[in-house]
């Protein structure tokens, strides 16, 4: 067992908790009444879904020109949200699988929430490509099913194709990995309520869990299996969104550099929305004990690291045009960088590369403001990080005749807010109704960084 | 839930029932080494090295996953090449009919939904979870903070007294004699 | 017993599955598709029969329809096509023979015999009994109701098909056994496509030829 | 601007005449933003978004001197320098085997008139969008005239380049489609099939011509008087669909059925888009570039002959005849570029 890091640094969990006190702590925050606050939350979140709720019912049913795109750039807010969200969701099976995979023990109080927020990222991500449709009611024919067409399928060389597989896959992936991660806790809840419908539903839910151990050594290793399946997925996932842009011939898009950069990028902005909404949750919920400073230290060492990443795809993105001696390469790289959409670069690249910069200090870490203020940052630049890639490429391409500018309407803007209140509202009820914190696996790391009972 | 184990209806089980994950740990390494016949532990969580205690088989699920997952594979490589190469061959942008790398991300992304969904529905079924289904539970707090070790009462010699006192000896606090899987 | 009860409800689950698939499966031969008209037999202004003109009278089915060789739409023939028989007949061969006889017997000249069916058409035509125009008559084109509908965003061409020597029954179907006609084939669009790449297998009418699979045929 | 000249004009003797009212001009201090279907009209790159080696001018128009075209036969500027033939990759799947169609432009003929725009809009029931539309850039017609205006020592360049779908073998926009809604004909077409498209703009955004238009909005009028001058032979597109130039498909797939009829091949020259039809220089030459003998067969062959961005690879079906312009000095002259 990798215990050794964690003996040195100390226990995972604060309060030298017991299993039962696990329990308690957990599930009492699902049992009592919603806190003020939480009711003031869901009232903003909610409103904000109301909102994008609306835009979409009236641009779905007025039409894509509601939107401020024009027939040089086809993609704009909609495909920047796809992969923004897309990208906040890759965090959380990182969390989940690949730090599993890996043996990070320190996971276990956060993977819950990271599945949770991966789940609704995804459903976030996949309503822009829906909505950014002509025809959103004929979304079904992505789908290769048979047809009074005849023999005509879909086209599977194209990568929208490879999209609609990849974030359907990875929607089914991340709900049953969470789901099957949810078993054992719901027996926990249910066999701790006493009656309601809450009982009802974690009955239903729980499958007859007993805590048979030769249930839980076949439930390890389906565990492990789908954390190994996950892994290759979530890289697929980003890279096939990469592929996007990647495989087309628009200067700017067309780069080989484009899935490692967006892996990177993704895993970046998940970190940093994983602790944003940690700190919330840490802060409000009174997880203290369980959500400590050194998961927060370990997240922020992780922010460097992706942070480093994304900096050195920025670079390379410069460098290989600039090298290429392609006259329309290189003049999509610099004016990203000067021209008329520059403001967005810089937001970018000051947020991205710079604002991560100050976590090398260890005082900055353990200050949960400036990681806070750092975390927001840096959810912003990748925002802008996707939206540079697709509007500033698009914008100005190979005949000049063609170049436009871009600039959103109000629609879009509801409809990107709207998607914020969708998975904020989403996430608010989670915290309402099921185990923030994976309770089993918690239980199992109790005894990691305290004095050795063998 | 072993129930294979326990369907004889008069087998007689003991049940002990342990506060620490060590302790569990322990009494089951003991239970084995003296060639008791383990029924089955409950546990709130999954305990580091129970199963080697236990000495429970490897599970088989990676067989199914590694199969359906090559299955899904191959159905769906073959799939994207029939529509695309052989039952209606269209020119999609100069591409060759058989555009073998195109279809390589599809075709993983199925398999590893074929390998993902098998692997669970293999699980759940195989360990009778299904949705609404009532749990038996060994001893109140299983899924909370207790640790159950059940051992089936094999024949005559099984020693009832012995066992027991091997089991106080680990800080059992409660230890009872069931009949039978109805009253597990 | 919890299990038995399980065993209870999904024993009960999976007949009903078994009987919904059952009944599921006896509709699904009249189950169309949106916009599969299949079948579709509306009932025309005047009972005219096919039947009876193209079965029993073996008239061509270009003698009405005659844009079918010549242009993208076979057409519905104009009244004029209608009168170049129905001048002279105005009943059936049966009632207008009794009619004669009865006329023989009486020893008067024969009644003028007019089918309710064909007194529609000359209403149309605002005629009077001896075949002339009413001086205050409009006439009105007869509201044939089309039974083979495409959708607007398909162009097919009658006269592409028939040159090459499809036959018409071949998706129209047995026009002259319906005294009502009804539309027998699906229409669709893998109907289309398959056809056409029947043909280029096997040939038409003994011939080889080029069936054109490209969206851009028919859709433009 | 933007308000309505008639008033301005009378009715006399059977003509129209500018009135001869006495007008002045006064400054309103308010600004209008011009509905202008071409606001870009540089054919270089600003100077300030250039880096050190990177060439200004965008080689699109090829162009020579008539001194230098009559010494060489060839265009002497033409950006990217010769002929790219940067091979076939799968050279057995797609052989057009019966017709290639393609289109010759001539950039001399071509005086940017526009008639071909007027015809191609009317032929293929191109909506009119309207002055907001085309503020936000969204204007419909299949086929427009980029216009390029570049300083030559102080005189002003102008090339008009009639710009519609390249009809490219190697179209980037079919790849990216996921529903099959634009692929190829067997006789080289790009094709748009409107009633399967789903309207993810992808195609758009991988056009490097950018010649492919979406409806924004539901563009027909149901039940108006001006339907009646819609083309029957072309499908009216809906909302959220793709469109753009087919090369009059209508008119090809009718000449085809004629021809079958009268058991005859089609003839070079029976096939004549709208744009060809309208075209009073004669500027637009289309045809099938697998007869060699036909018009736009020669045209390819001759040395004006030259096609857009053929770096790219994306085999364009359309080709444009460089400029030749009538300078004395032009030989002493260094091109810019």
């Amino acid at each position: 067992m990798a215990s050794a890091p964690a003996a040195i640094s100390g226990p995972l969990i604060l309060g030298d908790k017991s299993p039962g006190q696990v329990t308690d702590d957990v599930c009492s925050a699902l049992e009592r009444g919603p806190a003020r606050s939480w009711w003031i939350a869901i009232a903003i979140s909610s409103s904000m879904l109301l909102l994008g709720l609306i835009t979409v019912a009236y641009q779905v049913l007025t039409g894509i020109g509601t939107w401020g795109l024009n027939n040089t750039v086809g993609w704009a807010f909609d495909i920047t949200n796809f992969v923004f969200w897309i990208g906040i969701g890759h965090a959380g099976t990182l969390i989940s699988a690949v730090l599993f995979l890996f043996r990070q023990k320190w996971r276990t109080s956060v993977n819950r929430a990271a599945e949770a927020m991966t789940i609704f990222a995804v459903i976030c991500a996949g309503i822009f490509p829906l909505i950014h449709m002509g025809r959103p009611w004929l979304a079904h024919w992505m789908a290769p099913y048979p047809n009074t067409r005849g023999p005509l399928w879909i086209n599977f060389r194209s990568p929208l194709v490879w999209d609609f597989f990849a974030i359907s896959t990875y929607f089914t992936i991340s709900l049953m990995f969470w789901y099957v991660g949810l078993i054992p806790d719901m027996a926990t809840m249910r066999d701790r309520l006493t009656g309601g419908w809450r009982k009802k539903a974690a009955n239903f839910l729980s499958l007859g869990w007993n805590g048979s151990f030769r249930t839980w050594f076949h439930y390890e290793t389906v565990y492990l299996l789908l954390a190994g399946l996950a892994t290759p997925l979530v890289v697929s996932v980003h890279t096939i969104v990469s592929w996007d842009f990647a495989t087309s011939v628009i200067p700017g898009w067309h780069t080989t550099i484009l899935p490692p950069y967006f892996v990177a990028g993704a895993i970046f902005s998940g970190m940093s929305m994983v602790l944003t909404l940690m700190l919330i949750a840490r802060k409000t919920m009174g997880l203290e004990d369980y959500l400590t400073k050194r998961h927060v230290g370990a997240m922020c060492k992780l922010l460097i690291a992706t942070g480093g990443m994304v900096a050195i795809a920025y670079a390379t993105e410069f460098v290989a045009a600039m090298y290429s001696n392609n006259d329309y390469e290189q003049f999509a790289f610099i004016n990203r960088a000067k021209g008329p959409l520059c403001w967005s670069y810089w937001i970018m690249v000051s947020c991205n590369v710079l604002t991560p910069q100050i976590l090398w200090f260890k005082w900055a870490r353990s200050n949960m403001v400036v990681v806070f203020v750092v975390s927001i940052l840096i959810n912003i630049g990748m925002w802008f990080e996707r939206f540079v890639i697709i509007v500033t490429s698009l914008h100005r391409d190979y005949l000049p005749s063609n170049w436009t500018g871009y600039a959103p309407t109000s629609i879009e803007i509801a409809t990107l807010v709207g998607s914020f209140g969708l998975f904020l509202t989403l996430f608010l009820l989670f915290c309402r109704f099921v185990p923030v914190i994976a309770i089993a696996e918690v239980k199992g790391v109790l005894s990691h960084g305290r004095k050795s009972h063998e | 839930m072993a129930e294979s184990r326990m369907s004889n209806a008069n087998q007689r089980f003991l049940l002990g029932v342990f506060e620490r994950e060590e302790d569990i740990l322990a009494a089951t390494n003991e239970a084995r080494r003296r060639g008791l016949d383990i029924a089955d532990v409950y546990t709130p969580y999954a305990v580091h090295g129970l199963d080697a205690a236990m000495g429970l088989r490897p599970s088989r699920l990676p067989w199914v996953c590694f199969a359906l997952g090559l299955a899904g594979a191959s159905f769906k490589v073959w799939f994207e090449f029939w529509t695309s190469a052989a039952d209606w061959p269209i020119n999609v942008g100069g591409k060759p009919w058989n555009s073998l790398p195109a279809f390589v991300p599809v075709t993983f992304e199925v398999m590893v939904l074929f390998a993902a969904l098998s692997t669970v529905a293999a699980f759940l079924v195989g360990r009778g979870l299904l949705p609404g289904r009532r749990a038996k539970l060994a001893y109140p707090g299983v899924t909370d903070n207790q640790f159950a070790l059940v051992i089936e009462e094999t024949n005559a010699t099984f020693d009832f007294d012995e066992v027991s006192a091997m089991l106080e000896t680990f800080g059992v606090t409660h230890i009872e004699e069931r009949v039978d899987q109805e009253s597990l | 017993m919890a299990d038995k009860g399980i065993r209870n409800v999904t024993a009960v689950l999976l007949i009903g599955a078994v009987f919904s698939v059952a009944t599921l499966a006896a509709r699904l031969g009249a189950f169309h598709l949106p916009g599969n008209n299949q079948g579709y037999s509306p009932e025309q202004p005047i009972a005219f029969s096919h039947r009876l003109h193209a079965g029993e009278l073996l008239i061509d089915c270009r003698y009405c329809h005659y844009g079918a060789e010549t242009s993208r739409h076979a057409g519905i023939p104009a009244s004029s096509v209608c009168m170049n028989c129905h001048t002279f007949v105005t009943d059936t061969l049966g009632s207008l023979r009794a009619e004669d006889e009865r006329a023989k017997e009486e020893e008067r000249k024969p009644n003028r015999m007019v089918s309710s069916e064909l007194q529609k058409l000359y209403g149309a035509l605002a005629l009077d009994d001896e075949m002339k125009p009413t001086p205050d008559g409009v006439p009105a084109p007869i509201e044939w109701i089309q039974v083979h509908n495409l959708p607007d965003f398909v162009y097919f061409n009658h006269s592409a098909h028939v040159t090459a020597n499809v036959a018409c029954e071949r998706c129209h179907g047995a026009v002259e056994t319906m005294e009502r006609v009804s539309q027998v084939e699906d229409l669709s669009m893998g109907w289309c496509v398959n056809c056409h790449r029947d043909v280029n297998r096997v040939g038409l009418a003994g011939r080889s030829v080029n069936a054109s699979l490209d969206c851009g045929a028919c859709h433009y | 601007m933007g308000t309505n000249a008639a008033p301005l004009l009378t009715y006399r003797d059977g003509t129209l005449r500018l009135s001869g009212a006495a007008v002045s001009v006064t400054r309103t201090g308010r600004t209008h933003e011009l509905a202008c279907t071409q606001d870009y009209h540089n054919i270089e790159v600003p100077e300030a978004l250039t880096v050190p080696g990177m060439n200004r001018r965008r080689p699109l128009i090829g162009e020579t001197s008539l001194a230098s075209y009559k010494k060489n036969g060839t265009l002497d500027h033409h950006g990217h320098g010769g002929h790219h033939d940067l091979g076939e990759l799968w050279p057995e799947d797609h052989q057009y085997n019966g017709h290639h169609w393609g289109m010759a432009v001539d950039l001399t003929a071509c005086t940017g008139c526009s008639a071909c725009v007027v015809a191609c809009q009317v032929e293929n029931n191109v909506p009119v969008v309207g002055r907001d539309e085309v503020r936000r850039k969204r204007i419909m017609h299949w086929l427009r005239i980029d216009r390029y205006y570049c300083d030559n020592h102080g005189e002003v360049d102008v090339a008009h380049q009639p710009m519609m779908c390249h009809h490219c073998d190697h179209a980037p926009c079919e790849t990216v489609c996921p529903v099959l809604a634009t692929v190829h004909s067997e006789e080289g077409l790009n094709q748009q099939t409107y009633n399967r498209c789903v309207g993810t703009r992808y195609c758009a955004n991988n056009c490097p011509y950018k010649v492919r238009r979406f409806n924004w909005f539901e563009y027909a009028r149901e039940d108006t008087l001006a339907n009646m001058m819609l083309n029957p032979d072309v499908t009216v597109r809906s909302r959220g669909v793709m469109e753009k130039c087919s090369f009059c498909v209508q008119r090809i797939e009718e000449v085809r059925v004629e021809a079958k009829r009268e058991g005859r091949p089609i003839a070079d020259g029976d096939v004549l888009p709208a744009c060809q039809q309208s075209c009073p220089a004669r500027a637009i030459v289309f045809g099938d570039m697998n007869d060699p003998e036909s018009a736009v067969s020669k045209l390819i062959a001759g040395g004006r002959h030259y096609r857009l961005l053929e770096e790219t690879n994306v085999r364009p079906s359309v080709g444009y005849l460089g400029l030749v312009r009538n300078r004395q000095d032009d030989e002493d002259r260094t091109h810019h570029g």
